[in-house]
């Protein structure tokens, strides 16, 4: 008989009733939601950053044939230029049948295009880390070449960004709703758990616990409690993306699978963006305790 | 140690329970309140357990006007006060013997310590065998037992029982009575609300009745 | 009405806490159940409500075998026994008068039918003045009586009261033990499991004994 | 005194639990969220269909120059053909100057390009629910006029189909994890709720109350409280999507307006789609309360 005082003592507050279950379950539930925005909110992002990379990443020149100028001197001057230029990484001079086959689609039912003087191309590929001073460079082209041209896609650049902004606005909101949605929920999930407790509460303060003491035994339980859930719902939801990543179309699953890898140099912002989910949940859900808890402390004599 | 002065006591806008009130409790006392069912007994108790405060009158505990207390002193001095619910009050989730260590985990005592007085209290109130099971397979009588435990394990200086010995057979309720006199004879004021005359005559100390709102003394 | 041969009762893989118990109530018997504190006197009365099998012997209430009872069976059966539980199990959302009427209720009785019983079995327990207010406002003996008046307001043909005057002054019990003794009279079988000897005495009915697991019927 | 018998007598299952009112707020909130989703798919279906409608509603028909053919010709006959074609609303037949417009971009820098042969377009709106047959319609133009070629923005409408399948299937895939997460914490909530009237459930058993009785109480309790919730979900998920129109750019404002009106031909299914969501967040409820409370009833004697 006397040996059962060498067990750990129980935890004062009992740590499987049901209020206290279905508050892990809705936590969990609403940090993988959430956690399924975000992800969702900073692969967008990436998206839309690798997209508009890649079109930032090259850009064309254009060179118009001029009476009286030597085309292939000019494209030897044009490229000479942009070869010192810094910023720009690769230069390939594209030669007439190219640039003719990319006018192919426009115009390919015109005979004799091939007499015809056709625009000749320069693609350049550029750091987008450290980019060329676009107007810089067009002046110093033009003072050599004057038939020059530089198409560094600003159109389609612009309408990508809009796109992306709608998209972005649009997983942002998303993502304030879930997060209202979760902090409702974990808190009135939060008060139920506590009320089921109630009569603990009222014990402990007759039998002369102190409110610190009530409140530390309280929020060791909201605190395993949020960050269980929270947790679970963090795996969870990094599950979710790895499998939607197999199963998504390319360009996104690339994405995806860099945004997951446990390399790249967006790891850390990454994965904090992810874990700020159930640190913030755990928050909510502690607060929501000790404000429930006082109010039932102060209710008590 | 207790003293109440013209004291009234109403719940809500209901009809005042208690009346005009006067008592004394000197330190080492022994007293039995007695009164019919809904007399108020346990409403007095509970003013001087200070879950509650009068409506009118002055009244004091530990020499303190009750009106002076703030929340923060009622810890301290609940842990110098030891009550015996109606109702019981155990917790469900805990072990007896957990139960009746409550106060005492409370108040900061580490385990080590209060074991083996825990368990010998325990063996006294004959909850022995009952130790490591949770209150709700306990019967009636062993619930109160444990609930008895739980007020007088700290020795506290005043011990409130509100019908500690409903639920047990009058062999049981002799042995009860017999660990309140020994405590009190260690120094404990004891007020012990009952309707069991058997026990007072066994006793023979000092009665107070509380009848229609009003209080009577007997020796 | 009631009959039990060589009943033994274990709790999961406890200590068998009842052990051979025999005995007979015929209809229209009114007996008491005493017996030391955790003797077993709720379980026999559990086992008599038909909430417990016995782990073995015979048992048969109102004349059937209770093996041979389906959960089906259960509710007409409970209709017909009123139960006093020691912890009286009121429901703490309705009022006293509601939960009073509970059974009845349940049995799918209109209120036109039950309110004017129910407001006098209220009266006469004393409760008059409390048949709207919500039980955790009642007093422990106010509790007690709304509990009893639950019992036996369906005037049921099998009367279990478990310690039914624990938390009453001897007054009370007394105009309480009349009202057993009138439903007694016209026709339902009582069985009071109590500590209170003054109650038997008063009554001078059959009282049956348990002692360690065993029964023993005095007259 | 006994004029409080004239009462309507108290429900058994008391309504204002703690575990009830979180029930009532996590079913609330999930169908909220279902309803987003459900309502985004019909969107994104919508928006889909009118995209492609758009696009299916313009083709083009290009005319080469071929010697010794006149253009003018053979522009009328294909415009006379066009115009007897059943399915076709409009014939534009543009002239030079825009078919060079056209092209400028591609072309803008080609010297001479006004005196080259370039291809004629005639610009066709045809009736989207009763579209002509594209290849008996190109059989008929060919006999007629060799050079034709017909643009039915195939390869658009392929691209697009594309990605309008990516976009349902994320949303579809949404809306089933969303559904998965309502269906646990409305299981969870509700048994909580229940458990939290155990008590409840044992007294009215052992007054000897039948199992129907009960489970019509508990029934009663739990219809109203999932009714309540979905309902609420359904009317704040609609004020979203209000909202949500009167933000968003403008096609997909116009398609969110069709959608909310109260006319159109997709009302219906659009409304009914929605309400599909209180619906089956009640019947969960139900079903589950009724599992949980038949549980505690076996578990009773
Ligand atoms: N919280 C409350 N609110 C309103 N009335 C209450 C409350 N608690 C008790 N009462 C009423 O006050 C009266 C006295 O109650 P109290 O519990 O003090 O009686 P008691 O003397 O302990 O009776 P018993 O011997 O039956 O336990 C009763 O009529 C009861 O209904
Ligand atoms: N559900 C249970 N599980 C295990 N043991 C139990 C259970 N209920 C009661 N017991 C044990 O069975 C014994 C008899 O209990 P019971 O409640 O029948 O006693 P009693 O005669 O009613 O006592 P009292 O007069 O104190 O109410 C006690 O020792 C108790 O601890
Ligand atoms: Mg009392
Ligand atoms: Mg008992």
């Amino acid at each position: 008989m006397t040996d059962q005082a060498s067990h750990r003592p129980e935890p004062i507050i009992p740590p499987d009733a049901a209020p206290l279950r279905t508050l892990t379950l809705a936590m969990a539930v609403m940090c993988y939601l959430a956690v399924l925005a975000a992800g969702g909110l900073v692969l967008i992002n990436r998206s839309v950053e690798a997209w508009t990379g890649d079109l930032s990443r090259e850009i064309t020149v254009q060179i118009r044939e001029i009476q009286g100028r030597n085309m292939e001197a000019d494209l030897a001057k044009a490229e000479a230029i942009l070869k010192t230029t810094p910023g720009v990484l690769k230069v390939t001079v594209l030669d007439e049948k190219a640039a003719i086959d990319l006018l192919e689609p426009w115009i390919g039912g015109i005979e004799g295009l091939e007499d015809l003087p056709v625009p000749r191309l320069i693609a350049i590929e550029i750091d987008p880390d450290n980019p060329p001073d676009f107007t810089a460079l067009e002046t110093a082209l033009r003072n050599e070449v004057p038939g020059v041209s530089l198409d560094t896609h600003k159109r389609w650049q612009a309408e990508l960004t809009r796109m992306a902004r709608v998209l972005t606005t649009l997983a942002y909101a998303i993502l304030v709703l879930i997060g209202l949605c979760a902090i409702a929920i974990v808190v009135f999930a939060t008060r139920a758990a506590l009320e089921a407790n109630r009569e603990v509460v009222e014990v402990l303060h007759l039998v002369g616990a102190r409110d610190n003491f009530i409140a530390r035994q309280v929020g060791g339980r909201f605190l395993r409690t949020g960050l269980t859930a929270g947790i679970i719902g963090l795996v969870l939801g990094i599950l979710t993306f790895f499998l939607a990543a197999g199963a998504a179309p390319d360009s996104f699953a690339a994405i995806a699978q860099e945004f997951l890898s446990l390399s790249g140099n967006h790891l850390m912002q990454n994965y904090l963006a992810l874990a700020v989910v159930p640190a913030v949940a755990t928050l909510i859900c502690l607060i929501t305790s000790r404000v429930t808890l006082m109010r039932i402390l102060k209710s008590l004599r | 140690m207790v003293r109440l002065e013209n004291v009234g006591l109403r719940y809500g806008h209901g009809p005042e329970i208690l009346k005009d009130i006067s008592f004394v409790l000197a330190p080492g006392e022994f007293r039995f309140l007695t009164g019919p069912s809904g007399a108020g007994k346990t409403s007095l108790l509970r003013l001087l357990f200070l879950s509650m405060a009068p409506t009118r009158g002055f009244m004091s505990v530990f020499g303190q006007d009750t009106t002076q207390i703030g929340r923060s002193d009622l810890p301290l001095l609940r842990r110098r006060i030891g009550i015996v619910f109606q109702e019981f009050r155990l917790l469900d989730h805990l072990t007896t013997y957990e139960n009746v260590a409550l106060p005492l985990r409370v108040a900061g005592l580490a385990e080590e310590k209060y074991r083996a007085d825990v368990m010998e209290l325990l063996k006294w109130v004959g909850l022995a065998e009952q130790a490591r099971v949770m209150p709700q397979v306990l019967s009636g009588g062993e619930k109160q037992r444990a609930a008895i435990a739980r007020a007088v394990i700290a020795k506290p200086q005043l011990l409130l029982a509100d019908e500690p010995t409903g639920n047990v057979d009058p062999a049981l309720a002799k042995r009860l009575l017999r660990l309140f006199l020994e405590l009190n004879r260690l120094g404990t004021t004891v007020l012990i609300a009952t309707h069991d005359v058997q026990l007072i005559a066994q006793a023979k100390m000092p009665v107070m009745t509380l009848d229609q709102g009003q209080l009577r003394l007997a020796a």
